[in-house]
């Protein structure tokens, strides 16, 4: 779905026209829109007015206070790692995935398509239930086999992560597929690459831009997921959207705000970060 | 260059982990307890038989964080704490088995659910010497006759809270929130829970059922009367009623006894509390409920567990948590002890009175109120 | 070079091929099965399952779930008003999203990527927290309502409200149709408009006759996407509509968790149809694109 | 001569379900010629070239390059480079990068490659493109790259699938003699696709015709041209008029078919062909005729002339038989002014002659 490398083009007479204007001023209002509740949250994590609502003056207490609730950060730590951990088994398995459907004819292909419609159309709560019931049932058969007492633990989680986020990386990756020239995978077999050697310099990187795409789109879900983590997490380990779900329960502090603020900060230097080295790599 | 994009990948979050003091799997065992060279005290407590670590799954902010430092630097045990929203969703991950927990809390009728499926382990009441100061009347209720299974930890009661400087003279009942002319002169300015059991049981007591009712002619008024309600009703609202209530944006809600506390006297220090609100039973009756210590079966630590219900229930302990978490509690030794305006607030309503504890009934849940669920989802679709 | 005797060469080929796609399905499906198969068909045995006293499955083979869900207004009630707050979104996430994706499809190649993170990097805060935000801009002592009043008008009652449902779902949603329709725009060829010029359209003509048909895969692929989770969800609900709006959502959580005693069983019933529903209508359009690409 | 073989393809068969696209198809594709298959889209000439390539196994039959088997090699294994009609040139890779892709493959060391690609660049006089993207250039460079990336392999054998084809006419006449100076430079044997006759007569040492699947004919243009073995090429290839008959006169090579209202023609033919076959004679425009006064020597008819186009170089002509036979004539003005035979009005009488030599009597 995501293509970041689209040729040049101009639209000949469409430029400077008032249709272009309209469009301009329909962008910004609309970035306006998204952007006006994250501009309140980062301003209201540095506000001293308790309440969080108000501006009441500058203040750092509340990143200070958040460095010091280590629950709050051993949360934050174990949220990212599930969703490191998610992204990277799930855009390979996915990507994997993505060519042999767009590139196979195969007997069951119809219903593995279906199948793997059913993770992004399926509500959370059910897939949380049905996983819980998932782990408890065989955690049971692999007791009674082999005596060995299995919990739910971080594992989990990312098993479960990785099981909703593979679907999501297939759709994305599929899309970057379909408008692949098969030629320059003909024209690299013809120089000599075996099928090794052309995945990795040839379709690999024609497709990197859906893949990447693929993978923000399964850190993005993973980050934020709360039902099925909170059903499939073990004792002890905490996610940070559990946490903090139970946290604005009672009351939504700066010291949430702050939180949100670091994890859009480290988000974005992650996405930065990869970008810049896929640049360079291209380069 | 696609492994050093790669690395550099993980680099940047390791270093990001490392950055955040955090570990990705579950924390790590807390000192050994082996020290410790007397293996009792006077205290009864047979130190080497404790475990090193106790996992507590309770509800979200319903303990005072700093009683289990005190509990981990009296015995050596960690207390490593998980929150749930829902005796229902605690009760899944349980039933689920393999959970992990020690210690839980659910509510009455919870507890009720959770012995007779067998998912929990019966109290061995020897090892709890500080059952002596509970309130005898809040022991031995219908969920858990004879408290087999199961020790109060806090209390509640449900009622109206409101803002005096708004409502003046003295409300006292239902009506308020329920009569049509009352309620849409408060418009968008009030809530009640979004509960499928506590807002028709307020209705019933209104139109003078028990809180238990469940006659298809009583569902129908309930329904109709929920119904010309919801247009006046600006949020069923049971998470932040406390704060809401606080700052002005509601003049008065239904509420439990807690909340309107909270909103009275503050929440530690994340907002302030507001002097202008009140609390009371309404006259045709409340809900009253509990939430109580239980000992799951599959708990390796039981003995650990017996030790931290009994520290709970050490007078000077649970009146700092009631303190902190501003629900009634049940130890009846513990009143004295508490922060004097509490107490203040307990005398003002807030607390049941022998009056009004003959009006708060407990609420059943079990299959005979199944059809609570067809009324709330009835309302909700409207 | 190796050969092999002719004969035995298209099995040899045909088991290397199979090999190959072996190799590239056997994770991500195995995966699948047993992480998302396997839980599924509990969830299908549940939906058949009768409820107990105290919220338990009672394993009986019955279609009482599928009578009950069919046979109460109730639900049908439920469905039909998450349906059409589902289709509000999604129309509203549409005529948001179409122009911004044009907007930044049209824009210097330099800006491209930058813009279109711009859309994305929102939605690594907190969902419940930038819904809370939405909640500090619209209450009644919030940002819109103090601006209202230094300008001298009244105070009006923004939320909790559909009205603020409406805006944090079209909030949530917006990337979810913004991607896909970029994606299709992207590939679209511009000089086609030129050449709808050329034979005398105006430009609503040429958008109508050109680029929306030749664009219909990415609407309809951003459609699904924003719509599935709006009927799904139920946190935008309960906080921005006071959990006066009860969405398909709301009404699973309740069933599942909430309820006392909660019915698992019927709750399946109601899932599964839904996703029946639903899958259904998206493999009927996948279908159809693929076809025509070919 | 003696030359040895680069390619041969024995009895190959390849069948997609249940279309055949090449059927029992025998080629003998020698060292260092150019070689081109001509046919319609469909014919099955873009098969075989990928078929050579490895990008498909033939369903039956063999194939060898320089005396080896290869029918079930790969294509990354056998020594053979492919210039694409998309070109498809890596779009992610600067120019040097897709004309080093291949030795890379082969692992030649760096500085060779550096050398070799350069020098393959120069050749195909892009000397100075090397760093930038295939994007950036215009379709006749990247053209010429797609050409320096397949010929910098050294392979025995190089592919071309149309290669000019999405190029302009001035392009394409340029390439032409372009491409046709390297193969003579290189050496190497090229096998080279196309629909267009006037490419593959221009560029070719031999041209294999092929429709439906199944080769028509090989031979040198000239051969093609002046002797096609049946209709299809006569008509595939340059201009003829066609008038069918029956064979009277078979016995010898010059032959009489009878076509109809008393009309005997005469015609040439390789072999003897039985009286009473329906055959078809075949006669350039180019070869026949128009004169005001019946011609000596040779057999002529008489004609009405019903079209005149001039053209300049030529006068192409329609004329009728009687009896309704439609000839085209193609007069070259190259005679004096003067001549009454080069102004033909319509309607005018006048008599049509040729070398019997010249009219090809086909069976098929």
């Amino acid at each position: 779905m995501i293509d970041f490398s689209v040729s040049n083009r101009t639209v000949g007479g469409e430029r400077h026209t008032v249709g272009r204007r309209v469009l301009g001023a329909h962008a910004w209002l609309t970035y306006i829109f998204l952007y006006a509740p994250i501009v309140v949250l980062v301003l209201f994590s540095f506000t001293k007015d308790s309440f969080g609502v108000r501006w009441t003056g500058f203040t750092f207490d509340w990143y200070v206070r958040l460095f010091n609730d280590t629950r709050m950060m051993r949360a934050a730590g174990n949220t990212l790692w599930v969703a490191l951990v998610t992204t990277i088994v799930a855009t390979v398995m996915g990507t994997l995935m993505a060519i042999a459907m767009e590139r196979y004819r195969f007997r069951g292909r119809g219903g593995l398509d279906a199948l793997l419609y059913l993770p992004i159309v399926i509500p959370e709560i059910v897939m949380a239930l049905a996983l819980l019931a998932f782990f408890s049932f065989s955690f049971g058969i692999i007791e009674s086999i082999t005596g060995v007492t299995l919990r739910m633990n971080i594992w989990t989680v990312i098993m479960s992560h990785v099981a909703f986020c593979i679907s999501f990386v297939v759709v994305v990756v599929r899309a970057s597929l379909k408008g692949f020239d098969m030629r320059l995978e003909e024209a690299a077999a013809d120089l000599g690459a075996d099928p090794r050697t052309i995945f990795w310099r040839v379709t690999l990187p024609l497709i990197m831009p859906g893949v990447i795409g693929g993978a923000l789109l399964a850190f993005t879900l993973s980050l934020d997921d709360f039902i099925i983590s909170f059903f499939t997490v073990g004792p002890g380990t905490n996610l940070l959207p559990v946490e903090v779900y139970g946290r604005v329960k009672r009351a939504v502090t700066p010291a949430i705000n702050a939180i949100s603020t670091l994890m859009l900060v480290l988000s974005m230097l992650l996405i930065f970060l990869s970008q810049f080295v896929q640049r360079r790599a291209n380069r | 260059m696609k492994g050093i994009y790669r690395g550099l990948l993980a680099l940047l979050v390791f270093g990001l982990l490392a950055a955040c003091g955090a570990t990705p799997a579950a924390e790590e065992a807390p000192a050994s307890n082996e020290a410790t060279g007397e293996t009792s005290t006077n205290d009864g407590v047979d130190r080497s038989k404790l475990s090193k670590e106790l996992y507590v799954y309770n509800w979200t902010d319903y303990i005072d964080p700093t009683i289990l430092d005190d509990f981990e630097a009296e015995y050596g045990v960690k207390v490593i704490l998980d929150n749930y929203d829902a005796n229902e969703d605690m009760i899944a991950k349980v039933r689920a088995g393999g959970s992990g927990y020690d210690i839980a809390a659910p509510s009455d009728y919870a507890v009720e659910t959770m012995w007779r499926e067998g998912l929990l382990q019966e109290i061995d009441q020897s090892l709890l010497p500080n059952l002596k100061h509970i309130e005898p009347s809040l022991l031995n209720k219908y969920f858990d006759e004879g408290n087999k299974y199961s020790v109060p930890y806090m209390y509640g009661i449900t009622g109206i809270a409101y803002n005096k400087s708004i409502i003046t003279g003295t409300p006292d009942s239902w009506s308020l929130i329920m009569d049509a002319a009352s309620a849409s002169q408060y418009k968008g300015q009030f809530s009640v829970l979004d509960d499928e059991r506590e807002v028709p049981g307020a209705a019933l007591r209104y139109l003078g059922y028990s809180l238990n009712e469940t006659s298809p002619e009583a569902m129908q008024k309930v329904q109709e009367l929920l119904i010309a309600q919801k247009e006046f009703v600006a949020a069923y609202n049971s998470s932040d009623v406390n704060r809401k209530l606080a700052s002005g944006e509601y003049v008065m809600a239904q509420a439990w006894s807690g909340q309107a506390m909270q909103a009275r006297n503050g929440l530690g220090d994340e907002f302030a509390g507001n002097p202008d609100i009140a609390f009371f039973i309404p006259k045709e009756g409340g809900m009253i409920w509990m939430d109580n210590m239980v000992i799951l079966k599959d708990s390796p630590n039981a003995y650990t567990a017996h030790v931290f219900i009994n520290y709970l229930s050490r007078p000077e302990v649970a009146a700092k948590n009631t303190d902190y978490i501003g629900y009634l509690t049940p130890n009846k030794d513990a009143i004295e002890l508490l922060d004097p305006t509490v107490r203040a607030l307990y005398a003002e309503g807030f607390a049941p009175d022998a009056e009004v504890v003959k009006r708060l009934e407990w609420a059943v849940r079990n299959e005979t109120t199944a059809v609570f669920s067809d009324v709330w989802t009835a309302v909700k679709g409207e | 070079m190796t050969t092999l005797a002719p004969d035995e060469l298209p099995i040899a080929q045909r088991n290397a091929a199979r090999r190959r796609l072996q190799l590239l399905l056997a994770p991500g499906l195995g995966w699948l099965v047993v992480f998302f198969v396997i839980p599924l068909i509990i969830v299908l045995l549940y939906s058949f399952a009768a409820p107990g006293p105290t919220g338990q499955v009672i394993w009986t083979f019955s279609f009482d779930n599928y009578v009950t869900l069919f046979g109460k207004d109730l639900y049908f009630n439920a469905y039909t008003r998450s349906l059409v707050i589902g289709l509000q979104t999604t129309v509203l996430c549409l005529l948001i999203g179409y122009p911004l994706a044009l907007h930044v499809v049209l824009a210097d190649p330099k800006w491209r990527t930058v813009l279109l993170f711009l859309v994305l990097i929102p939605f690594w805060t907190n969902f419940l927290v930038r819904t809370y935000a939405w909640m500090l801009i619209l209450s009644n002592n919030g940002i819109i309502n103090g601006l209202l009043e230094l300008l001298g008008f009244a105070k009006q009652l923004l939320y909790p409200s559909e009205g603020a449902v409406l805006v944090g779902l079209v909030y949530g949603n917006l990337p979810f149709m913004v991607l896909p329709l970029y994606a299709s725009l992207s590939r679209f060829d511009f000089t086609l408009l030129e050449a709808g010029s050329d034979l005398g359209g105006n430009g609503w003509w040429r958008f109508w006759h050109i680029m929306f048909p030749l664009t219909l895969p990415g609407i309809v692929a951003g459609s699904v996407l924003v719509f599935i989770p709006t009927v799904g969800q139920f946190v935008v609900s309960d906080l921005l509509g006071g959990a006066k709006v009860d969405m398909l959502g709301n009404l699973l959580q309740r069933l599942f968790t909430r309820s006392n005693p909660p019915n698992w069983p019927l709750g399946s019933a109601l899932a599964l149809v839904f996703m029946f529903f639903l899958t259904f209508i998206v493999i009927l359009y996948f279908r159809n694109t693929t076809e025509d690409e070919r | 001569m003696i030359t040895t073989s680069a390619v041969v393809l024995q009895q190959v068969t390849k069948r997609f379900q249940q279309v055949i696209a090449v059927d029992t198809l025998d080629l003998d594709i020698r060292d260092g010629e150019f070689f081109s298959l001509l046919g319609p889209s469909g014919c099955g000439k873009t098969t075989t070239l990928r078929m050579i390539a490895g990008f498909e196994f033939p369903t039956t039959g063999s194939i060898y390059l320089g005396g080896e088997h290869v029918e079930r090699i790969p294509a990354h294994q056998r020594n053979v480079n492919t210039v694409f009609q998309s070109y498809a040139l890596f779009p992610h890779m600067t120019v040097a990068e897709n004309v080093a892709f291949g030795l890379e493959m082969k692992k030649v060391s760096k500085t060779d490659i550096k050398n070799r690609v350069g020098e393959a660049l120069r050749m195909v006089q892009l000397g100075d493109y090397g760093h930038r993207r295939p994007k950036q250039l215009s379709g006749g460079q990247q053209q010429r790259v797609a050409l320096a990336r397949a010929l910098v392999n050294r392979p025995k054998v190089l592919l071309l699938d149309e290669p000019l084809g999405a190029l302009d006419l001035k392009l394409r006449k340029e390439m032409q003699i372009e491409l046709k100076r390297l193969q003579q430079e290189v050496g190497i044997t090229f096998i080279y696709v196309t629909h267009d006759q006037e490419e593959a007569l221009t560029m070719s040492d031999r041209i294999a015709v092929m429709s439906s699947g199944k080769l028509l004919q090989v031979g040198s243009p000239t051969e093609i041209y002046e002797r096609p073995n049946c209709r299809f090429v006569a008509d595939f290839i340059g201009e003829a008029n066609f008038v069918t008959g029956t064979m009277i006169d078979g016995a010898s090579t010059h032959c009489a078919v009878d076509v109809g209202n008393g009309i005997i023609l005469k015609g040439l033919h390789q072999e003897p062909i039985a009286n009473g076959t329906a055959v078809t004679i075949a006669v350039r425009p180019e070869k026949l005729r128009l004169s005001v006064s019946p011609p000596d020597g040779s057999s002529y008819y008489p004609a009405t002339v019903e079209q005149v186009v001039y053209i300049g170089s030529d006068t192409r002509l329609t004329v009728t038989l009687v009896g309704g036979i439609t000839l085209d004539v193609w007069e070259q003005n190259s005679r004096s002014t003067l001549d009454r035979d080069a102004y033909w009005q319509r309607g005018e009488q006048g008599y049509v002659s040729w070398n019997p030599d010249n009219a090809l009597v086909l069976v098929k």
